[in-house]
């Protein structure tokens, strides 16, 4: 017995060691100067870290820059911040009640549409590309940050809506019914007692559609014209901007930064997702 | 009861059926109902009608019949992105699958610090595929990564280069996927297996069954559900995958590391084909629906067996 | 005029019948029991009642108006479920006050009533709690409180009582029947459960595949069952069936199963009509009598039951169970002698199943 | 840069954000692909030319051609168009211009006579209905092989002058521990390779004629099949890191004598200067081995929306008639590392290898076009990576599966 307890753990640790090691080799690589990472193993600690790289990766490099290409991630995160907030209300605003209205209700035909909403969850959006570009250009938005959040709402909701649905599938009828003889319509049944219920699934949907909106590349390169470019689309451009030896260690801390806030939301709330999964995406 | 509420409450709601909360409902699912007719379906329809046409750099309509089809299923390319999909879907799903409920189980075992592996092993969920792709076509480099750092140690003959194999790349892609997939699936599996009635232990001790067989015999097939949450969310990931074989090995060497949307969207965006990449991508639409289908199935069996 | 009426209401899914042409007629104040087995529609003539889900055809009338077509909150109904159906994420007092939130009554208003329900049914030190934290007892107080804050014309109990223990339900049922004779409003109770519907109904409704199969009094459904089904439905342990004729010998009439004959001493006069023809004999075990009159059997079991004692015995080729005190002590295998209480016996038509005696 | 100029910088830029929607005659937003550094400077030369005339420019870098390109047409279709934009020249921009995104710089074209200071190729790329639809600023050489003197010492081998010498060569350096060539593992960079044996291999007549009329008889030729044995021979060397590299990596393991040679446009003599070396000292340039003198051009362009204000146009042809500037496109070019669009700028001003070049073109003969960017439509220049490519790095195709398989691909994106 207490041999398997010491394999137990053993495995865990392998398994974490395996996990975590890229991102503990950015990090590591993100602190040594170039000269240690040209003579070096990438697995080697640094011996005299130096957050400079970061720096750089942050404010730029204008030492070398010519025009705005100096300005680092800097600029860039409050666009990305720009975007995501009001991306991530309204797609997961958006998947709840959808999600709600589907469960909750008796809508004629709610079954076809979650099934056929269920299929943009395969899509992948890089194939629509141009008919996306044309509806949000008559709809006046192309360049915009609000073009933009209309983009990843409309990206997001089959998945949202896939969560939520599932979940308030599993809310006892009963409920539902007491709700209605109380008197609570479509918007009271909703916010005073589905939503609260739903607290657990909403902290998981938020957390995975954060990630997302924040991760995109693709979609804010082009619908975020001019000035709406997320901290991905400067991320690519800081890596892809270097000459001759790659600075790997500015690379991997633009990286680390990038990667930053998402990191952070998953270390905060690691406890609250495993929660709302439990709570609803099991059960689906 | 002191006063009669209900003639209070009857004088308050007169005749208001002209807003029934179920009227209220099909209100609230028109944004999502335009959206799956506008974009997702009108655009499907709209990818179909562009692969007919000899559409180039933009869309024109000047039609030519199922021409790009012959073209795209002439096309080498193709065929390994497509055969690409099928290998990279097995060891992407069946990986995930697998390690992920190996690692839940692991946890599941009354571990102390189960936060802390939690969080370990889903921190790399955080990272966007881009990162993901860069930081392991960094770790696989033959001669920047482990192979080199193992050789340094002293291990001259130590082989791990894959991503510059023509026949291993692929392999390269289920392993960088995994890596970041996997701490979602753990979590899945994880809230599953705490959903399994703890009487069911207490049996199966009685019975003197040892650990691996409950899990095997018992455990296993209680958890349905969850293997078909996990199928259902690793296959859409799977079949959207672009961004983590671009950063990764961007499809190649050659283009033995392809995948169909990243073969599509490079001929959409990069090849003036766009009408052959519309052809492809209705193709993986295809695809897509007869890999989903069941689900949908079962969806809809679900929600009508609920009555 | 506050009571309930039901017009030829059906109710069908997707073009499957499930609720036939149910007629029903409940009086103001009335305690009226639904009973019948899992699947029989009861909840669902009851969620019908409540506006939860739309009839197919007919009407409902509550408290004298056309209700059919109304939203449940606007039918002026309570309704107590069987989970309780408490809010999880609101505290008691919210729970209760809800109703009234939504009516939009003034808050110090809904305070009041609040506080008045909750020393009523004696919860009030549960009201800042939330129903996670409650007792499965407790909750079933909170969701009664529910529907009396509300004064509705009509509550509406779905098996309320079912997720109880047994101590606790006994509690309840006298809780309720106390409740009921105070407010004098009508109740409609769902309960699959017979010794509830007994206890506490001043009428008894028994359904069965979208019928109803009798309508009458407690007592009457017990003792004068419409049918076979209601007979073996009500009553525990259920009511012994023999299939044979009723034939006259000398002073005596017997029934005969073919395979033997069973006593039945006292038929009544217009049962005469019933001799000499194919019928279903249905004796509860209390119309079983021990008695030296009677023909031989064999007891297979005995069952005390601490007042009463079941005693299974083997007669005219087939097996009852006869109820008797609990002084006698029977063996298995002794030879006894049993005969039925022709005065207290059901007799059924075996093709329909319809009581004809 | 101290804290305060980021600060004033970033509000400047603000500013300048803020002026773009304004009626500002002078100011221009310029897309383009160029982030690395030498493309920085070289950009910068335009951009100082053009603030010099009293312009605007807000600058809008997007890391990767293929991302920058695919932005600039999606920012078209959206209504939301850059200025000016960088753009390859061929079937693509024709397109465009077709669909009328585009607006011409014919006015500026015809003062500042582009037609006769154009290499003939160019001038016709260029231009869509007989008016100028691009600037032209400078051309690339893709022909080039660069090597590291010091490592050829160290080996003590000479530049190759035919393909089946190279291969020697390679051997002996391989022998003595160094890699013979520092390849980018992207299929561009392994064309532009497979393009240089080609031209050296089969000649340049056969090249033009083979990639202007994409002719079927050609591609199955004899020579074709020599081209491709040739093209195999050099797999074993090339590095096992190779797949997946930057062509910029790849230019810096030649300069610090890791590699031994590396056949790359002359963009890379950027890189070469940036790294402080002057190209033709001790990192060599010299055509890849062949008999014929020939230049595989690819060419430099931008192009300008069709915005229908006319600040936009004012702005537009002020930008096209700085790009055409003789001193612009000297300064542009050598800081580029390429050689000037006009053939009428004398050439004392650059390196070595620039005036190689420049005296080679001056021979109309030696015109060639890259299949990358210019030269065939991009479906079957695509069609050509793919295959070179997928040839390149597999184990067990055969020279003539190789033909095959490029023979069949170019018919299919025909």
């Amino acid at each position: 017995m207490r041999l398997n307890r010491v394999a137990l753990y053993g495995l865990l640790i392998v398994a974490a060691f395996m996990l975590m090691a890229p991102v503990l080799i950015m990090i590591s690589t993100s602190l040594k100067p170039m000269s240690e990472i040209r003579g070096g193993s990438i697995f080697a600690l640094p011996t005299d870290p130096t957050f400079a790289a970061w720096g750089k990766a942050w404010f730029g490099d204008c030492t070398q820059a010519v025009g705005d290409v100096c300005q680092g991630l800097s600029s860039s995160f409050m666009t990305s911040v720009r975007i995501v907030i009001p991306a991530l209300i309204l797609s997961v605003g958006l998947g709840s009640v959808t999600g709600y209205a589907l469960a909750a209700w008796r809508v004629p035909g709610a079954n076809l549409l979650f099934a056929a909403l269920l299929v943009g969850m395969f899509i992948p959006p890089q194939v629509t590309l141009y008919p996306l570009i044309i509806l949000v250009r008559e709809l006046g938005l192309f360049g915009s940050i609000s073009g933009l959040v209309l983009v990843h709402v409309i990206w997001g909701v089959a998945f949202t809506t896939m969560m939520f649905r599932n979940f308030f599938k599993t809310v006892p009828q009963d409920l539902l019914k007491a709700a209605r003889i109380d008197g609570a319509g479509f918007w009271p049944l909703f916010w005073y007692v589905m939503l609260p219920l739903s607290l657990p699934i909403l902290g998981v949907a938020m957390i995975l559609q954060f990630t997302y909106i924040w991760n995109d590349f693709l979609l804010g390169l082009t619908f975020g014209g001019r000035s709406g470019q997320p901290m991905t689309v400067a991320l690519n451009n800081l890596v892809g901007s270097q000459f001759g030896e790659k600075e790997y260690n500015v690379d991997m801390a633009a990286t680390m930064l990038t990667a930053l806030p998402t990191l952070a939301v998953y270390l905060l709330s690691g406890r609250l997702f495993v929660r709302g999964i439990a709570a609803g995406a099991v059960k689906g | 009861m002191v006063e009669p509420a209900h003639l209070a409450a009857r004088r308050q709601h007169p005749d208001r059926r002209w807003w029934r909360p179920d009227w209220t409902a099909r209100v609230a699912l028109i944004p999502a109902l335009i959206i799956t007719i506008v974009c997702f379906y009108g655009f499907i329809v709209w990818t179909f009608i562009i692969s007919l046409t000899r559409s180039r750099l933009l869309p024109v309509y000047n039609f030519t019949g199922f021409d790009q089809y012959a073209r795209l299923f002439a096309n080498e390319r193709w065929w390994t992105s497509m055969q690409n999909l099928a290998i990279h879907g097995c060891l992407f799903i069946g990986g995930c699958v697998v390690i992920g409920y190996g690692l839940a189980i692991l946890i599941d075992r009354g571990v102390r610090g189960e936060g802390l592996f939690r969080t370990m092993f889903m921190m790399p969920l955080s990272m966007s595929f881009i990162v993901t792709g860069v930081i392991w076509q960094w770790v696989m480099n033959p001669t920047l990564g482990l192979q080199e750092a193992v050789r340094d140690l002293g291990w001259v003959t130590f082989e791990f280069n894959w991503i510059v194999r023509q026949d291993r790349s692929i392999y390269t892609l289920a392993i960088a996927g995994i890596w970041q997939q996997v701490g979602l699936c753990m979590a899945l599996f994880l809230a599953g297996l705490r959903n399994v009635d703890p009487n069911i232990w207490k049996a199966s001790r009685v019975d003197g069954i040892p650990v691996w067989r409950v899990y095997l015999h018992i455990i296993t097939p209680m958890m349905r559900t969850v293997f078909f949450t996990v199928f259902i969310l690793m296959s859409a990931i799977v079949m959207k995958a672009f961004d983590l074989v671009v950063a990764l090995t961007g499809g190649g060497p050659g283009f033995s590391s392809d995948l169909p949307a990243r073969f599509v969207v490079d001929h959409i965006l990069n090849r003036q084909e766009l009408g052959m990449g519309a052809a492809g991508a209705f193709v993986l639409l295809c695809t897509v629906l007869a890999v989903i289908s069941p689900y949908i199935y079962f969806e809809l069996r679900k929600a009508r067996g609920a009555h | 005029m506050n009571g309930v009426e039901l017009r030829g209401v059906t109710k069908a899914y997707s073009g499957l019948a499930v609720m036939k042409d149910i007629n029903l007629e409940i009086e103001d104040g009335a305690f009226l029991v639904l009973l019948g087995p899992s699947g029989c529609g009861k909840s669902t003539l009851l969620n019908m009642i409540a506006g939860l889900e739309p009839v197919t055809g007919g009407e409902i009338h509550i408290a004298g108006r056309d209700m059919t077509k109304l939203e449940p909150d606007e039918r002026d109904i309570a309704m107590v479920f069987q989970s309780y159906a408490l809010y999880p994420t609101m505290s008691v007092r919210k729970n209760i006050g809800f109703g009234l939130k939504m009516r939009g009554m003034a808050r110090p208003d809904i305070e009041r009533r609040v506080s008045e329900i909750g020393e009523l049914l004696q919860i009030t030190p549960l009201l800042d709690r939330k129903p996670s934290q409650l007792s499965g007892g407790q909750q079933q107080r909170v969701a009664i409180g529910r529907a009396l804050v509300r004064d509705p014309v009509v509550f509406l109990f779905d098996e309320p009582l079912s997720n109880l223990d047994a101590k606790l339900r006994a509690d309840m049922r006298v809780e309720l029947k106390r409740l009921h004779e105070r407010l004098g409003r009508t109740i409609v109770y769902v309960t699959h459960d017979q010794i509830e519907a007994m206890t506490l109904a001043t009428r008894v409704v028994v359904l069965e595949q979208g019928r109803i199969q009798q309508n009458d009094t407690p007592e009457n459904v017990y003792r004068r069952p419409a049918n076979r089904f209601v007979a073996s439905f009500v009553g525990a342990p259920t009511m012994n069936f023999l299939d044979g004729k009723l034939v006259r010998d000398g002073d005596a009439v017997l029934f005969d199963t073919g395979a033997g004959c069973l006593p039945v001493a006292g038929l009544p006069d217009h049962a005469a009509h019933l001799l000499d023809r194919p019928v279903t004999l249905g004796a509860r075990p209390e119309h079983l009598v021990f008695d030296d009159a009677g023909c031989a059997a064999k007891v297979l079991l005995a069952e005390p039951t601490g007042p009463d004692q079941y005693v299974r015995v083997a007669v005219a080729g087939a097996e009852v169970t006869a109820r008797t005190g609990p002084e006698q002590v029977f063996r298995s295998g002794a030879s006894v002698s049993i005969l039925a209480d022709g005065a207290r016996i059901s007799v059924f038509d075996p093709d329909s199943g319809q009581a004809i005696l | 840069m101290t804290r305060f100029t980021k600060v004033a910088g970033l509000t400047a830029l603000l500013l300048a954000g803020a002026s773009a929607s304004s009626l500002n005659a002078q100011t221009a937003e310029v897309l383009h692909w160029w982030t690395s550094g030498g493309e920085q400077a070289a950009i910068a030369e335009i951009r100082k030319g053009y603030e010099a005339r009293g312009g605007e420019w807000i600058d809008t870098p997007i890391a990767g051609g293929s991302a920058a390109r695919a932005a600039a047409v999606n920012r078209m279709l959206g209504g939301d168009p850059a200025t000016v934009f960088q753009f390859a020249i061929g079937e693509q921009l024709r397109e465009l211009a077709d669909q009328g995104l585009l607006a011409d710089v014919e006015n500026v074209a015809a003062g500042q006579g582009w037609d006769d200071k154009l290499p003939p190729l160019i001038m016709q790329a260029a231009k869509h209905d007989g008016k100028y639809i691009a600037a032209p600023i400078n051309i690339h050489g893709e022909n080039w092989m660069f090597y590291n003197g010091a490592a050829l010492e160290k080996a003590g081998v000479s530049v190759p002058k035919s393909w089946p010498e190279f291969i020697e060569t390679a051997q002996k350096l391989q022998d003595a521990g160094i890699i013979p060539i520092g390849l980018g593992g992207q299929p561009w960079q392994e064309r532009i390779l497979f393009n240089s044996v080609m031209l050296g291999v089969a000649g340049r007549d056969f090249y033009a004629r083979a990639y202007s009329t994409l002719d079927e008889d050609l591609l199955m030729s004899d020579t074709m099949l020599k081209v491709f044995e040739t093209f195999a021979a050099l797999k074993p060397f090339v590095d096992e890191g190779s797949p997946g590299r930057r062509w910029n990596e790849a230019t810096a393991m030649m300069i610090d004598g890791r590699a031994a040679f590396h056949f790359m446009g002359d963009w890379a003599k950027g890189e070469i200067i940036a790294a402080g070396i002057e190209p033709g000292s001790s990192v060599g340039c010299v055509f890849a081995p062949a008999e014929d003198l020939a230049y595989i051009m690819t060419v430099d362009v931008f192009a300008f929306s069709n915005i229908d204000t006319d600040a936009a146009r004012a702005a537009q042809e002020k930008m096209a008639g700085v790009m055409f500037d003789p001193d612009v496109q000297i300064a542009f070019n050598q800081k580029k590392g390429s050689i000037p669009a006009r053939m009428d700028i004398p050439n004392d001003s650059f390196d070595d290898c620039a005036q190689y070049a420049i005296k080679t073109i001056q021979d109309p003969n030696t015109h060639l076009v890259s299949t990358g960017l210019f030269g065939v439509p991009s479906s079957v220049s695509g069609a050509i990576d793919d295959t070179i490519s997928n040839f390149w790095n597999s184990a067990d195709m055969t020279p003539e599966q190789g033909r095959d398989s490029f023979r069949q691909a170019i018919a299919n994106a025909k």
